[in-house]
């Protein structure tokens, strides 16, 4: 009954929802916003190379603010939620190879999670993808090595240490009166290089970190509350 | 064309792993179900030349989150075997 | 001045910042958050100062670009109140929240500052997808601080909140990337510039967006996550969400409103409305404090959302409409909010334990009378000027839409403050006093009264109010302390000060009532010496009803006079209430008042329509459907005479007040809806109205009034409740003679005004002070009194002869005329039907003198002792002015009459000396009075000459040797004296009346009982209601 | 292609809203909840997409030049990153909600959780 209820309701949902698709007729052309953002003489005022990359970390910088400060907002909320549970260990026993291999792999995760936050203004990927590159990183630790204490110290400071160079990097462009979140605050380098695009690879950098450690919080108090099995 | 019919795939695959999430008795399965159908979507966004939100949606939304979902899950699995045989856990799971 | 992006700095970079605070320092993390709050408040704050000063309104941009193609906030009066009003709130509900953040520890105190700096950038952001990401900062938030506290409860409404609002950001997110789509800008201002509703896809993404804003706003009925948060949730984030999170949401709409385009304006008012009368509605059956707050805020969101949908009507005015009602609803919920924290009771009938702190219960009051719109508070000037705006534009149905929720929301607030007043509060546990909570919750209080100050000043009509009553109001309330004596003192020297001050600015008639308040109100003030103790919060009220009546005299506009209606309202329910078991009167005194006030306020709308001032002349000219607004004034002022029909609240509100309130609330008070009906009937045009059934219907009611009351009053036990019926019956004599529009007709009535006042007077004094001696209303309870208490027999002797109307004291004249003017009419069935009435009068009216003070002395009053001294000054004062006035009626009529004849002229009395003549006959006063007083006291002498030798015989109990019956009305000769009558008269005293409003009261709780059950408690319930919402809007207003 | 990944992700919104409506158990509704998340995802995404458009990642040099016609639009991409990471939050959050809320009743039951209504 509540099922059949329910059914019509979505089929009259899909019936609101038809024409959006029937007036959507794909693209053939830029949107006038996003010429905008590809002409040649904007891209060389942003000088990243990656388009999506310039979108998320200077026009529209305002909301990775707010979307870094969702995860944020996310691991406090779960850090007090769950601290009143019991924090008993677990005991298993991972086999050596395990342990060897995620001793070793560990690292060079880490290692392509920063490459990646590093290269976000050049190839796909940024700060979101290093971090949760790097959160998977933890991962396999905690896996490998449940008994291990986490340092949850080191992921919060490293937190708020990304967290308020973020602001801070965003801010002094208003105060120098370039605009928050202006990336013209470091030399704009040689278009396709490393060091090019201004503070965008800086601010991605700091966004990866605080990203990688907002989730391997998230992830190991998620971790810490798993009792005994 | 060939895309056309790559992406129909993909999203029939898709469809079918969401009733999978939706209705499969074992929670664990749902569970990867759901990574699945991100992991097609994120295969999806490379033919729509979106590798950035590509590699995003694999690394969090299907990563990321499944993960999460099996540490929820084990974590009521061991609350709940507190009390009750192995069989019925599945039972509340459901 | 500093760029408002830095709110962001200070607010994310404090969050960010807090993480280095050691956990163990949780004192330092809570000041920090504190700080970074007050921060952010003095940066909008002086904006906000910049921008009422003339500033222009600031452009925020963002990565060097200019909009639309990076993100851009705006910094203009209207961000800069809100952002200051949300920071304000911030800082006190922090405050507030001071421990229970500290216990939750760093993390909980991030979320909260966070909290606080997402609404800000919510109401900035001039982009939508921003808004989006502030959007979910703000309810993710949110999601965090309903368990601060970790119930159950408050889990499981999180759990239901997170839920709903994801769907709902789904929907919005949706919208929001077609709205891109067709329009290729994300910008707001490039949005409304591209028009996107004409098209068939743009038209649904944008009900995707405007519809879950909508939702995010609680909309009725798809909010029962809403309310489960409010119930769930603390206290003090209830607070937050209530006003914080309301108002940043409430801009919102405002925002996007504009971006949709006037063709939406009048579906978010049918959305409000809809809104706003269902929630209340449904509140009507709740009886948890939080989830109340919860339907209430729902409800006031959705007045506020009507408004915005006239927002086009009320052009200019809307700012003022909106932040009237806004700043009402965002200070008093923070406040209820906090005090249902302190309080920690969550059924209402348990908050009576407020009173154990009266100062709590003044606080309450405020927040209560500030929802409702009561004077001074800002939404009641912005409640007028909505009703002004609305009736002048032909409105009228969204008019009583707005005043019908109000009503039910009166209904349920009310209902919850007589608990708190007069609850039972024996076994509740009292509660702590913790600084922190109550520091917030009294600046809320304070900024009330000061925020309606200043908005009175903002227009032409509330600048002319005159505060001085209401300061001398303050001042006693402030002098509360001292004792009975000195206030009382203080009050009478006071208000004798302002009547002479004002009365040579008055014209005759308003000196009529005026002297009638005033004079009347020292008199009964004087009776106030006679109580012992502080008499904690009598004065305030007494003075404040007294205010507003003299402010309804002294009104030269319509808005001055319904700011003192309302004062005086609000004065009197207090006084009302004070009284014993009077909780159900004083809540029956308020909704008939609230009722009153509001047909009065659509009245006085319709007289403002197509006028251009708001003086008091405009109800002389009404042009806009002049018959229902003459109808509807009318209306508004009979709750106040309480005629038949709309008299319920009033034998138990005069009958269970204290003994030197019911003459106020009697002999005084009524004398309002007099003075309106008279305003009315005057602006009608006097004796040629072109109205005629008004009167003629008034008339009818007024004779029906005076019959039903006096019947009714025969039949009662209880000494104060007879006369309270009895009051009716004399309302109803005034009623019908005003209706008869004559001269004579009109100086009957008035002559009845000033009859009424004194004897009222007199007898509820005197029987007051009796029942204070007594202690018991029940008139079979007593007898024999004479003996103990000859002062106040002589007085009420006097005062029953005066209120019969028998020669010679001056209620005969008051007959006469009326006889005459009815003869003179021709109105001789409604003669007729009054003249029974003053028949049935003497019925009662004997049985004060027989049963109360003649026959046998109830044992436990052989030693009471003669009323109090304080007492027989007012009322022999009295009684020498019903002497005066018997034999010199003259002195009186004569006066009356001329200022009648400025608007009757034909049919005057004619006087020859003390006689006066009219055209079936003369009556010559002075003659009359002497020869009867004469003659009284000459057969008064022979009988004392008679019985001078007569034995006293000492009374000895015959009846019951000795015990004394525990059901005294079994041996007392008058008890149900009249049981022959009632069984010939009960078809006429059955309560048809009480019936009717009862069963509507029924009707309006049972339809609440079950709609509400809507809100089953099932999240996934929630979830249906909220996509059937968004089908049924995308149904009705793109139509399939 | 843009219309079939469209429409796969409008049906994937409704199978999301379907388990979030019908299913009992929080889990499951929470994966309908993820669900309905990721159909809104393909939709945005098969908006950007420009027929015949490459990733608005310009590293060869033939992009440098008439870049408008040669690109898919990254504003939308931008905007499903940010949105991604905040489901991910949400649903972390929401994930946490019930696991508490198994905690409190041992069951996992939606209907279970009635204790505020009316």
């Amino acid at each position: 009954m509540k099922k059949l209820f329910v059914f019509i309701i979505l089929i009259a949902l899909a019936s609101m929802l038809y024409p959006l698709l029937d007036t959507f007729h794909g693209n053939d052309k830029l949107s006038e916003l996003s010429q905008f953002y590809a002409q040649s003489e904007n891209v060389s005022k942003v000088n990243a190379q990656n388009l999506v990359t310039a979108v998320v970390v200077t026009y529209r910088g305002l909301d990775t603010l707010g979307e870094v400060t969702i995860l944020f907002l996310a691991a406090a909320i779960i850090a007090f939620f769950l601290k009143t549970e019991s924090e008993k260990r677990t005991l298993r026993k991972n086999s050596e190879i395990f342990k060897t291999a995620a001793k070793m792999l560990v690292p060079i995760i880490t290692m392509v999670g920063i490459y990646i936050f590093i290269n976000g203004h050049l190839t796909p990927g940024g700060g979101f993808q290093g971090g949760a590159v790097i959160a998977s990183g933890v991962i396999l630790m905690l896996l490998a090595f449940p008994n291990m204490e986490f340092n949850h110290k080191f992921f919060e400071a490293l937190e708020s240490i990304s967290g308020v160079v973020y602001v801070g990097l965003a801010a002094f462009g208003a105060i120098i009166g370039l605009g928050f979140l202006d990336n013209a605050i470091l030399p704009l380098g040689k278009f396709g290089e490393l060091f090019s695009a201004g503070a965008i690879p800086v601010i991605y950098s700091f966004v990866g970190l605080k990203v990688g450690a907002e989730l391997s919080n998230i992830l190991n108090k998620f971790k810490s509350v798993q009792a005994e099995n | 064309m060939d895309f056309k019919i790559i992406s129909a795939l993909l999203g029939i695959i898709m469809l079918a792993m969401s009733f999978i999430a939706i209705y499969h008795k074992k929670m664990i399965v749902a569970v990867i179900a759901t990574g699945a159908v991100g992991l097609f979507a994120s295969i999806m966004y490379l033919f729509l030349a979106a590798p950035d939100v590509a590699m995003t949606e694999a690394a969090i939304g299907s990563g990321l989150s499944t993960i999460i979902f099996f540490y929820v899950l084990n974590r009521i699995r061991s609350n709940d075997k507190e009390g009750r045989e192995s069989d019925e856990i599945d039972e509340v799971i459901k | 001045m500093i760029s408002p992006i830095h709110i962001l700095t200070i607010g994310l970079g404090g969050a960010f910042a807090l993480g280095f605070v050691p956990k163990k320092a949780k004192d330092a993390a809570a000041v920090i958050m504190l700080a970074a709050i007050a921060l952010m408040g003095v940066l909008t704050g002086s904006w906000l100062i910049g921008l009422i000063n003339g500033d222009s309104a600031q452009q925020v941009f963002t990565a060097g670009f200019k909009p639309p193609f990076s993100i851009n906030l705006l910094m203009g009066l209207n961000e800069g109140a809100l952002t200051t009003a949300v920071n304000f709130i911030g800082l006190l509900g922090g405050i507030y929240l001071y421990k229970y953040l500290k216990e939750a520890g760093n993390h909980a105190i991030m979320v909260f500052l966070i909290f606080i700096m997402g609404l800000n950038v919510v109401i900035m952001t001039r982009d939508i997808f921003n808004l989006f990401v502030f959007l979910e900062i703000v309810s993710i938030a949110t999601a965090g601080l309903v368990i601060l506290t970790e119930t159950g409860k408050a889990v499981q409404a999180g759990f239901k909140y997170m839920l709903a609002t994801g769907v709902i950001s789904g929907v919005l997110l949706i919208g929001i990337i077609f709205a891109y789509y067709y329009s290729g800008t994300l910008n707001i201002d490039g949005l409304t510039q591209a028009h996107i509703g004409a098209l068939r896809g743009g038209s649904v993404a944008l009900l995707m967006i405007m519809v879950s804003i909508l939702l995010e706003l609680k909309t009725f009925p798809a909010n029962g996550w809403g309310l489960d948060v409010y119930e769930g949730a603390n206290a003090g984030i209830g607070a937050m969400l209530s006003a914080a999170t309301a108002t940043g949401m409430y801009y919102v709409l405002y925002k996007l409103l504009v971006m949709a385009g006037p063709e939406w304006n009048y579906w978010i008012a049918l959305i409000g409305a809809v809104s706003f009368i269902g929630s209340n509605v449904l509140a009507l059956k709740q009886r948890s404090a939080q989830r109340l707050l919860g339907y209430s805020s729902i409800g006031q969101i959705g007045l506020l959302m009507i408004i915005l949908g006239f927002k086009d009507i009320l052009g200019d005015n809307t700012p003022y409409v909106a932040f009237g009602i806004l700043f009402s609803h965002y200070f008093a919920k923070a406040g209820l909010f906090w005090l249902a924290g302190i309080v920690k009771q969550s059924d209402i009938a348990n908050w009576a334990v407020i009173r154990k702190k009266p100062y709590f219960l003044f606080l309450m009051g405020t927040f209560i009378f500030a929802l409702i719109g009561f004077p001074p508070f800002p939404s009641f000037f912005a409640k007028w000027e909505l009703v002004m705006e609305l009736v002048n534009t032909g409105n009228l149905p969204w008019v009583v839409a707005i005043l019908f929720g109000s009503m039910m929301e009166a209904v349920y607030l009310f209902r919850w403050f007589g608990y708190a007043i007069k609850g039972e509060n024996e076994n509740i546990e009292d509660f702590k006093i913790e600084w922190n909570k109550i520091l917030p919750v009294g600046i809320v209080a304070i900024a009330l009264y000061v925020t309606g100050y200043f908005t009175a000043q903002h227009t032409e009509a509330g600048a002319a109010i005159n505060w001085i009553p209401l300061f001398f109001v303050a001042a006693i309330f402030i002098l509360d302390f001292l004792p009975v004596f000195v206030k009382n003192t203080i009050a009478i020297i006071g208000m004798a000060l302002y009547f002479y001050n004002i009365y040579p600015d008055l014209d005759n008639m308003r000196l009529v009532f005026e002297a009638i308040f005033m004079i009347g109100g020292i008199l009964t003030l004087i009776a106030g010496y006679a109580y012992k103790g502080k008499r904690t919060g009598f004065y305030p009220v007494a003075l404040l009803m007294y205010a507003g009546l003299t402010a309804i005299i002294e009104a030269q506009t319509t808005l001055q006079f319904f700011f003192g209606w309302e004062l005086m309202t609000a004065g009197s329910y207090f006084l009302i209430i004070r009284g014993k078991r009077s909780m159900p009167h004083g809540l029956s005194y308020m909704l008939f008042s609230v009722g009153g006030a509001y047909a009065l306020l659509i009245g006085l709308g319709m007289a403002f329509a197509g006028q251009d001032s708001l003086g008091m002349e405009i109800i002389n000219t009404i042009s806009y459907l002049p018959y229902w607004a003459y109808g509807l004034l009318i209306v508004g002022f009979l709750t106040k005479t309480a005629a038949l029909g709309l008299h319920i609240w009033l034998p138990g509100a005069h009958g269970e007040a204290e003994s030197d309130v019911s003459p106020m609330v009697s002999a005084i008070l009524l004398k309002a809806g007099v003075f309106g009906i008279v305003l009315t009937l005057i602006g009608m045009g006097g004796e040629s109205n072109s109205y005629p059934w008004l009167p003629y219907a008034l008339g009818w009611l007024g004779a029906i009034t005076a019959f039903s009351g006096n019947l009714m009053a025969v039949f009662q036990e209880d000494a104060k409740r007879l006369l309270a019926y009895s009051s009716i019956g004399q309302l109803g004599y005034i009623v019908l003679g005003m209706a008869m529009m004559t001269h004579l007709g009109w100086l009957g009535g008035f002559s009845y005004v000033v009859n009424h006042f004194l004897y009222k007077a007199v007898l509820f004094l005197t029987i007051g002070a009796v029942v204070l001696r007594v202690k018991t209303h029940n008139m079979y309870e007593m007898g024999g009194l004479i003996k103990r208490m000859p002062l106040a027999f002589i007085a009420v002797m006097i005062g029953i002869i005066a209120l019969s109307g028998v020669p010679p004291l001056s209620g005969f004249a008051g007959k006469w005329l009326f006889y005459n003017a009815i003869l003179e009419k021709g109105w001789y069935l409604q003669g007729a039907i009054m003249f029974f009435s003053g028949g049935i009068a003497f019925m009662y009216l004997w049985r004060l003198i027989h049963t109360v003070f003649l026959g046998q002395l109830k044992d436990n009053h052989r030693n009471v002792k003669e009323i109090s001294i304080w007492f027989l000054i007012p009322i022999y004062l009295l009684l020498a002015g019903i002497m005066v006035y018997s034999v010199k009626p003259q002195w009186v009529l004569q006066p009356l009459g001329d200022m009648i004849a400025q608007w009757f002229p034909d049919g005057q009395l004619t006087w020859d000396g003390g006689t006066a003549f009219t055209k079936y006959g003369h009556w010559a006063g002075t003659a009359v009075a002497v020869t009867i007083i004469v003659a009284f006291l000459v057969v008064l002498a022979l009988l004392l000459i008679s019985t001078r030798k007569a034995h006293k015989v000492k009374q000895f109990d015959i009846t019951y040797s000795g015990e004394r019956p525990e059901r005294p009305e079994t041996t007392h000769v008058a008890y149900n004296v009249f049981e022959g009558l009632y069984k010939a008269m009960w078809i006429a005293t059955i309560p048809l009346v009480e019936t009717w409003w009862n069963k509507v009261t029924d009707f309006l709780h049972d339809t609440a009982d079950i709609v509400r059950r809507i809100y089953n408690g099932n999240g996934q319930t929630y979830i249906i209601h909220i996509v059937l919402f968004i089908i049924v809007t995308y149904f009705v207003i793109i139509g399939g | 292609m843009e219309y079939i990944t469209i429409t796969t992700g409008f049906l994937i919104i409704l199978a999301g809203l379907w388990a979030i409506m019908t299913r009992k158990n929080i889990i499951r509704i929470i994966i309908g909840f993820s669900l309905f998340d990721t159909g809104i995802h393909i939709v945005m995404v098969s908006m950007a997409y420009v027929k015949g458009g490459v990733a608005p990642i310009l590293d060869k040099n033939e992009l440098l030049t008439d870049t408008a016609n040669k690109i898919v639009d990254p504003v939308p991409q931008a905007l499903v990153l940010t949105a991604i990471v905040i489901g991910l939050g949400v649903t972390a959050l929401m994930l946490a909600y019930a696991m508490k809320l198994h905690s409190e009743k041992k069951s996992l039951d939606i209907e279970s959780f009635k204790d505020l209504k009316w």
